[in-house]
């Protein structure tokens, strides 16, 4: 037992035992602890196995920084993969076993393919496999490749609740800058939230001995009340994850184990950065041997969790801020000895940890070895916003250059290293108060990678690049940072390169001969922190996935068996009844043939059009003259996009001389009203005409069939119903139970039918009337899915079902307007271009079978020549119950050119016969219609 | 051919009120809603005009939803259609929309849930998105209690987002750690 | 170009990779090329590669304003196929598949074209009847498809949620077998390298500030390394034709948008197919590492920022939780965007430019990377003949006064 | 997520808007021959910048059609007028 507990005083609760396995051994631990702190505890070193050469690994940092211990993790039934352990806090019965690892961390039975990593480089693959083929090879590679393992059971309950919030100021990171930054800005009077992204405040203001006079703690402790009683706000295990447009800030904080975390979608006014710095860790040979840790990593074991990581412990540091650190760990009891960089490269020995360290001649005798190699500032966030970098030669880093608007950087995450230093920054960022800077008295020598020294030196330990890969890829000329990067998969680890990105930009700038700023750095994109996806996913499930609307009369359908089904965003009758749905949609077709079918259309669009433009604005818009209806009067029309493509039908009634109402095919009311709102303020006069979508405000039932006169009749509504008096395509304006009644004679079936509007509240009472009578004369409720057949047996089309992308007007039978309409109209100008003019085009048709022939697929293709070619395809096509014979529509190219023609059909390899006729298969002459 | 009737649930009784974590949830029964565009009927100032986060007095009152449109809520009846020498647009649309009221110390906590939302940016209109779905927003009588207007057809899916925020009170309050929560686990 | 191989790899790992020569050059401009190409992704290296060994034209620079392969090359989520409705479109982009399907070995370089599948799934009776007529389509065209019941979905893809209050209920799919997804970087350095050994001269960091006009003709482009004259000049930056378009005051019908991607944490393998749900507009793939590979829609702000923005980004993930909902835990890694160009039909735009020697290969749109051999194939033989070859002329941007819009979406409702 | 100033409503979620296009979309009169040239850069042709743009946007909750000055790039919006105001 090397590392281990001590009984120094830090951030866990000694009264709170937590018991764990790891690997299937037992362990204890302590509330507050980290997986990776109570295993260190316990004295186990090795964490985890590497991705590639599934090399024997420790834990190399304290927090997000380390790339090495990652577990998947088991409690209550729960289980996640890819934990980092050195930010999976503890929790009682929790289960770990290492990733990418069997049996076990410790003895991995892939632990051999080490010993071939003399091929296995970088970028090896793309080098071979090649023959005979990728395919014969790559199903190992994908079997040794991947981490975690996921169970595919759906976690219950798992899910992110997700809120937005807003501040005057943000403060990213609890350390000493950021709490006293937010309390200078909260005193100051601002809105201040504060964040971090550890359970417990304090950043690394826990390593120090005090803070101006206080003991760390009690600073940490008056600096968050502080914050508080000015107002402030402050959220711990919180992460800022990414930066977004217009300083939206994505925090993600996070629950016990096993839950999903919390979304905060945080806007701020200013953003304060005090994010703090990494330890680097240095590269020598074998640097990656368990044991091999960054000092800070040492010191935050020691300082939050009494884990002295060693007894006797090597210490290789460039840098003047690893003295009072060590200090910190020989008054625990360690053993220190210090190395001196200039004393020359050093290596370290040992197999499964650490034993010795190397330096030149001299060797000591270690059981850890820990290493810093200067610090690191977290910019992920400042890049993020699109702030700039700058290099600092002094401090061998990239600092926060250029601001982004409304951010500043302050404390480790700007550079300032030192305490005091940091502190003014802080208060003078949080105050707006200026402060004079204090020279930093941070020195460091650089201590980067050194090419053609000996033995396997780590720069990407998750990923296992070595310095030699660099090297590599330098010789074959992938020297852009973002070639060396996808070339040797530096930094695309799950932990995004935080350590190892810039070991690897010095690399290739030691190699090119090259200053490192000129290397670049590769671009930082969220999240900083790996997050579940279920943190942008919420509540926004299932039913609230893209939610239906649902109809005033939803009950009534419910009590008399309605079988709902989604239908252009409603949820709608499909047909009535259980048990054979086809059955039951044949009866109801045979129903509204032979008596009469109600049916519920309130999905049907009611925009009106007012004003006394509107007149003029309905012609613009339809590519049928609007103008010359008479008041009381409807006509069926298209409105088409400019590319002269048919957008919507429908018909649309004239209520009076400066009003209409346009009924557009339920799925588009939506897109209709943006449609028109845009044409309305986009030249024509938006004073004078006005779009009110009254859809919902109005149910409408439709009664259609040859009794639909005698429903009506029952109703004793005040009105003419005879067919002189209330003619196919008028409408008319009553009253029903004290409410307006809009009745309108058009059809979608092709028999007499009667649509009644009236107010959503009022519809039930409509809607029992209507069955009433129904039922004395035969009449039923019928669904969509026996009006889409009643519909298509009259030849009526649904478009996007019988059209497509390239339909125009011409191609459904109707082209007198685009040769004689002589006001401009949408789209007018494209009916005339050279393939709205071409001779192949799509056409609408009605398609028959030879006797006793099943019904068409659809979907089948219509096909001539060899070889085969596709001259169209079958839209819609049913078994028709009124006809006693299939019946089908179809697109096919010059297609009303050749009715009576017969013509293949293609379904999935087999072909059979149709004869092209025209769409209308019942009551061509319109009797029925116009009854 | 699938019957998904079991898979949506029952519109839930969207008259009957919902109470949990000290928000109310309560439906609004009004007696007319009437849209009127007009050029001018902002400036003609037969109504108090409400915006956000405006709080209405009693009705009627007139939402303010556009440059050249109102909904008046409770106000007399008029006939629909163009009405000349006003220059206005008019249109019944009491049944166009459901009425909810959100009410309680937290309400407000549960509406930012659904949309972006600030009581210190103004804004002329009331309409706006709350968890994807158009609404009118704003606040009657008392500084939390938070009235809705949704298309009634969108109802059932807004009442239904609103009982999950604000059920989701519940972990928020456990989950937003305090600097004495988070100090309290040293030792 | 030293080649690669085996039993190269062997002897080089014995000492120490020290044999391995560069994999391409990095020359200085020369002042004129018989051809220069603006941009060095892979739809541009692809291009120097087939002018120089389909038609023998060697002497062509490819200029490069940043790192090649670092456009949307390097940034897309690796999907190859050619699941397409029309018969043009079924023509360019199988050419492109059948050209992967031989990349690697013509190359010389593991580009890892993985046919595992894709399957575009139907979630309703209509959108079966979508797919029947999407499956009829494709085969008809000579592009292999099938169509799948529900059940040989889940079999496929055992992640997609097939419980009862899955949103949008799987009905069934269309599969095409022979689709998969490649190694992007793979493919543009696989191009650069085989390019740079037939002598093309690949110039990095090398932005082009304006074109060289004389007397109506573009013979040229004013590069930040200086003027470089061209006997024709192509371009191919994606997301920038209308920058370059812009120097010949030209305007495109082309709008550019960031498309954003995600990866995940690697993972043991749960997913060996591409999947595409439409309705949630989310598809993901499973790499050969082991992260998932995910990817949607358009962002709906025209953009130059080569960064995602967050509705997009929780539409996009929370559809995959809803289309995979045991994936719900898994975490993302990284989340990226590019800038791609899209035109009015979805359809890319290949031909003259409407300026005398400048011609174009762009408007790829979301679906760039699967076409990178046929758009380097086909636009090498624009550059060499000046004709159109037979497979790109629907794609000319003359179709835009015509009418003869190749738009997909339009007829299938299957998303690029 | 950004946010838009809509000239009724103020700043907006950009969730609420709709791109409807670059400003100075003149329609043609189509009473009059239109040649195919000019219709198909009237229907199709983009200046699409790179940099500041002029844009008609939608805000859909209150269906105000309005034009946007705002940089593709660096994604900041310079400000708002109504479309009836700043048409070109």
């Amino acid at each position: 037992m090397t590392s281990h507990r001590t009984t120094r005083a830090a951030l866990i609760d000694l009264g709170k035992p937590l018991r764990f396995t790891f690997d299937g051994t037992a362990y204890q631990g302590f509330e507050g602890d980290t997986l990776a702190s109570a295993l260190l505890a316990n004295g186990v070193r090795v964490m985890g196995r590497s991705f590639k050469y599934h090399r024997p690994r420790g834990p190399l940092g304290a927090w997000v920084d380390d790339p090495n211990a990652i577990m998947g993790v088991t409690l209550n039934g729960r289980s996640l993969p890819n934990c980092p352990a050195t930010t999976t806090p503890l929790e009682d019965g929790m289960q770990a076993r290492a990733v990418n690892a069997w049996p076990s961390a410790r003895f991995d039975i892939k632990g051999g393919l080490d010993l071939f990593h003399r091929w296995l480089g970088a970028g090896f693959y793309y080098k071979t496999f090649m023959w005979p083929d990728w395919h014969l090879f790559e199903p190992m590679i994908r079997k040794m490749a991947g981490l975690g393992d996921i169970s595919r059971n759906v976690l219950e309950d798992y899910c992110a609740d997700q809120v937005h919030d807003h501040c005057e100021t943000l403060v990213i990171g609890g350390g000493a800058a950021g709490l006293a930054a937010a309390r200078a800005a909260a005193e100051g009077g601002q809105n201040v939230v504060l964040v971090d992204d550890k359970p417990v405040l304090g950043g690394g203001v826990h390593q120090l001995a005090g803070v101006e006079d206080f003991a760390p703690r009690d600073w940490v402790a008056s600096e968050a009340h502080a914050i508080e009683a000015a107002g402030g706000r402050i959220l711990t295990a919180t992460t800022a994850f990414g930066i977004f447009d217009h300083r939206m800030v994505g925090l993600v904080q996070n629950g016990p184990f096993g839950t999903a975390p919390r979304l905060h979608r945080m806007r701020a006014a200013r953003i304060i950065l005090a994010t703090g710095a990494l330890d680097r860790p240095v590269t020598f040979a074998s640097n990656d041997l368990p044991g091999v840790m960054t000092i800070d990593a040492a010191c935050e074991y020691l300082a939050r969790y009494a884990v002295l990581v060693g007894k006797r412990i090597g210490v290789l540091s460039n840098n003047s801020l690893a003295d009072d650190k060590l200090a910190m760990l020989a008054e625990a009891g360690a053993e220190v000895v210090r190395l001196n960089p200039a004393d020359g490269a050093i290596c370290a020995l040992g197999r499964k940890q650490v034993r010795c360290v190397a330096q030149g001649r001299n060797s000591h005798k270690v059981d850890t070895l820990l290493v810093s190699g200067g610090m690191t500032p977290l910019v992920h966030l400042w890049r993020h916003a699109g702030g700039k970098l700058d290099w600092c030669t002094e401090r061998q880093a990239f600092l926060p250059g250029a601001a982004p608007e409304g951010m500043v950087a302050i404390g480790a995450a700007g550079g300032t290293f030192d305490l005091d230093a940091a502190l003014a920054e802080a208060r003078a960022a949080g105050s707006g108060v200026p402060a004079d800077a204090i020279p930093s008295r941070y020195k460091l020598t650089p201590l980067w990678p050194e090419p053609g020294s000996k033995g396997r030196q780590w720069i990407d330990f998750q990923h296992d690049v070595t310095l030699k890969d660099v090297e590599l890829a330098a010789r074959e000329n992938y020297v852009s940072v973002e070639h060396l990067k996808r070339y040797t998969t530096l930094g695309m680890a799950s932990d995004q390169g935080k350590t190892s990105n810039m070991a690897g930009l010095a690399a290739m700038a030691a190699v090119q001969g090259r200053p490192l700023p000129e290397v670049g750095t590769t671009t930082f994109r969220p999240p900083f922190v790996p997050v579940p996806i279920e943190l942008y996913h919420g509540h926004h499930e299932k039913q609230l996935w893209h939610p239906l609307k649902r109809l005033a009369l939803e009950q009534e359908h419910r009590e008399i068996g309605a079988a709902l089904g989604e239908y252009g965003g409603w949820l709608r009758p499909g047909w009535y009844g259980t048990g054979d749905a086809k059955a039951h949609i044949r009866q109801e077709i045979l129903t509204a043939r032979n008596a009469a079918g109600l049916f519920d259309a309130s999905p049907l669009g009611k925009i009106e059009v007012i004003g006394p433009d509107a007149e003029a604005f309905v012609d613009f818009i339809y590519y049928n003259t609007i103008s010359t209806l008479k008041p009381g009067h409807i006509r069926y029309g298209f409105m088409l996009t400019e590319g002269g493509i048919v957008m919507d039908d429908g018909v649309i009634a004239r209520l009076d001389r400066n009003r209409f109402v346009i009924s557009c095919s339920s799925s588009h009311v939506g897109s209709v009203r943006t449609h028109l709102e845009a044409w309305r303020q986009d030249g024509n006069d938006p004073d004078r005409i006005f779009v009110h979508d009254l859809t919902d405000h109005w149910a409408t039932l439709t009664v259609a069939g040859p009794k639909a006169r005698e429903v009506l009749t029952d109703l004793a509504l005040d009105m003419d119903l005879s067919p002189t008096a209330f003619p196919h395509m008028t409408m008319r304006e009553t009253r029903f139970a004290h409410s307006p009644l809009r009745v309108a004679r058009v059809s979608f079936t092709g028999d007499l039918s009667y649509e009644m509007s009236i107010r959503r509240s009022k519809a039930a009472e409509l809607w029992q009337a209507l069955v009433a009578a129904g039922e004395r004369i035969g009449a039923a409720p019928i669904g969509v899915e026996a009006l889409s057949i009643l519909r298509a047996e009259k030849g009526y089309i649904m478009i996007g079902k019988d059209t497509d992308g390239e339909t125009m007007p011409h191609d459904l039978g109707f082209g007198v307007p685009r040769q004689k309409k002589k006001v401009a109209f949408i789209g007018d100008r494209s009916l005339h271009s050279v393939k709205a003019n071409g001779a192949r085009r799509k056409m609408l048709v009605g398609l028959t079978v030879s006797v006793g022939d099943k019904a068409l697929p659809t979907g089948a293709h219509l096909v001539e020549g060899t070889p085969l070619q596709s001259v169209g395809y079958v839209t819609s096509s049913y078994d028709s119950p009124t006809l006693g014979h299939p019946i089908a529509l179809a697109l096919v190219e010059n297609g009303t050119e050749r009715l009576g023609e017969s013509i293949s059909v293609w379904h999935m390899g087999e072909t059979r016969m149709a004869t092209i006729s025209a769409p209308c298969a019942f009551d061509p002459e319109g009797a029925r219609l116009n009854a | 051919m699938r019957n998904d009737s079991n898979k949506w649930d029952a519109p839930a009784a969207l008259t009957v009120g919902h109470t949990e974590n000290g928000v109310a949830l309560t439906p609004i029964e009004l007696t007319r809603q009437t849209l009127i565009s007009g050029p001018r009927v902002l400036s003609q100032a037969d109504w108090s005009i409400v915006g956000w986060p405006g709080i209405a007095p009693t009705p009627p009152y007139a939402l303010s939803l556009r440059r050249d449109r109102v909904l008046l809520v409770d106000g007399p009846d008029m006939a629909d259609g163009w009405q000349e020498d006003t220059q206005r647009a008019i249109s019944d649309a009491s049944d166009a929309y459901s009425v909810f009221d959100v009410s309680g110390d937290r309400a407000f906590e549960v509406l930012q849930r659904g949309a972006e939302l600030r009581l210190d940016a103004e804004s002329k209109s009331v309409a706006r998105l709350l968890f994807g779905i158009g609404v009118l927003l704003y606040r009657v009588n008392t500084e939390d209690q938070f009235r809705i207007h949704v298309a009634s057809s969108h109802a059932e899916a807004l009442v239904k987002s609103l009982k999950l925020a604000i059920s989701a009170l519940r972990s928020a309050g456990q989950g937003n750690s305090r600097p004495e929560d988070a100090l309290s686990k040293t030792s | 170009m030293t080649r690669y191989s085996a039993f190269r790899l062997l002897r080089e790992g014995l000492r120490g990779h020290s044999g391995w020569g560069q994999a391409w050059r990095s020359p200085q401009p020369k002042p004129a090329y018989d051809a220069v190409i603006i941009g060095a992704g892979g739809h541009g290296l692809a291009t120097a590669y087939y002018l120089a060994k389909n038609h023998g034209v060697t002497n062509v620079a490819v200029v490069e304003k940043g790192w090649l392969g670092g456009g949307n090359t390097g940034r897309n989520t690796t999907v190859i196929r050619s699941n397409y409705f029309y018969p043009e479109s079924a023509a360019l982009y199988d050419l492109s598949v059948r050209l992967y399907e031989k990349l690697s070995r013509e190359l010389n370089y593991n580009i890892m074209f993985s046919q595992r599948g894709m399957i575009v799934t139907a979630h309703s009776e209509p959108e079966m009847e979508m797919a029947a007529r999407q499956v009829n389509a494709m085969r008809l065209n000579g592009v292999d498809a099938e169509f799948l019941d529900r059940d040989q979905v889940r079999k496929m893809a055992p992640l997609l949620n097939f419980g009862p209050d899955m949103r949008y209920p799987i009905h069934g799919g269309v599969l095409q077998p022979r689709a998969g997804t490649g190694r992007h970087d793979a493919v543009a350095w696989g191009y650069a390298r085989a390019a740079d050994a037939l002598g093309v001269d690949i110039i990095q960091n090398c932005e082009v500030l304006g074109l060289i006009v004389e007397a109506g003709r573009c013979v040229g482009v004013h590069t930040s390394q200086g003027d470089i004259r061209a006997g024709i000049v192509g371009a191919a930056v994606a997301g920038h034709s209308s920058v370059i378009a812009g120097m010949a005051t030209r305007d495109l019908p082309i709008t550019s948008y960031a498309l954003q991607a995600f990866v995940s944490e690697p993972l043991k393998p749960v997913l060996d197919t591409v999947v595409l749900c439409p309705p949630f507009g989310t598809y993901i793939s499973q790499s050969d590492k082991g992260g998932l590979v995910i990817g949607g829609g358009l962002d709906r702000i025209p953009s130059y920022g080569q960064r995602g923005n967050m509705p997009v980004q929780e539409t996009v993930l929370a559809g995959l939780v809803e289309m995979m909902p045991a994936l719900a835990s898994v975490k993302l890694l990284r989340h990226w965007a590019g800038i791609v160009d899209v035109t009015p039909d979805s359809s890319p735009i290949l031909g003259p430019s409407g300026l005398d020697g400048l011609y174009l290969n762009c408007g790829w749109g979301t679906g760039g990377f699967k076409a990178i051999p046929a758009g380097g194939y086909l636009f090498a033989h624009i550059l060499a003949t000046g004709q159109h070859h037979e497979i790109s002329r629907p794609f000319d941007l003359a179709r835009f006064e015509t009418g003869h819009l190749i738009d997909e979406g339009a007829a299938s409702g299957i998303a690029h | 997520m950004q946010i838009f100033p809509c000239p009724f409503c103020g700043p907006r979620n950009e969730t609420e808007f709709h791109f409807a296009g670059e400003l100075g979309k003149e329609r043609p009169d189509t009473t009059q021959e239109v040649a195919a040239p000019d219709w198909a850069t009237y229907l199709y042709a983009q200046r699409n910048e790179k940099g500041p743009v002029r844009e008609v946007w939608m805000h859909l909750t209150c269906s105000e059609l309005f034009v946007m000055e705002r940089d593709s790039v660096s994604m900041e919006v310079v400000g708002s007028g109504s479309l009836r105001e700043g048409a070109e």
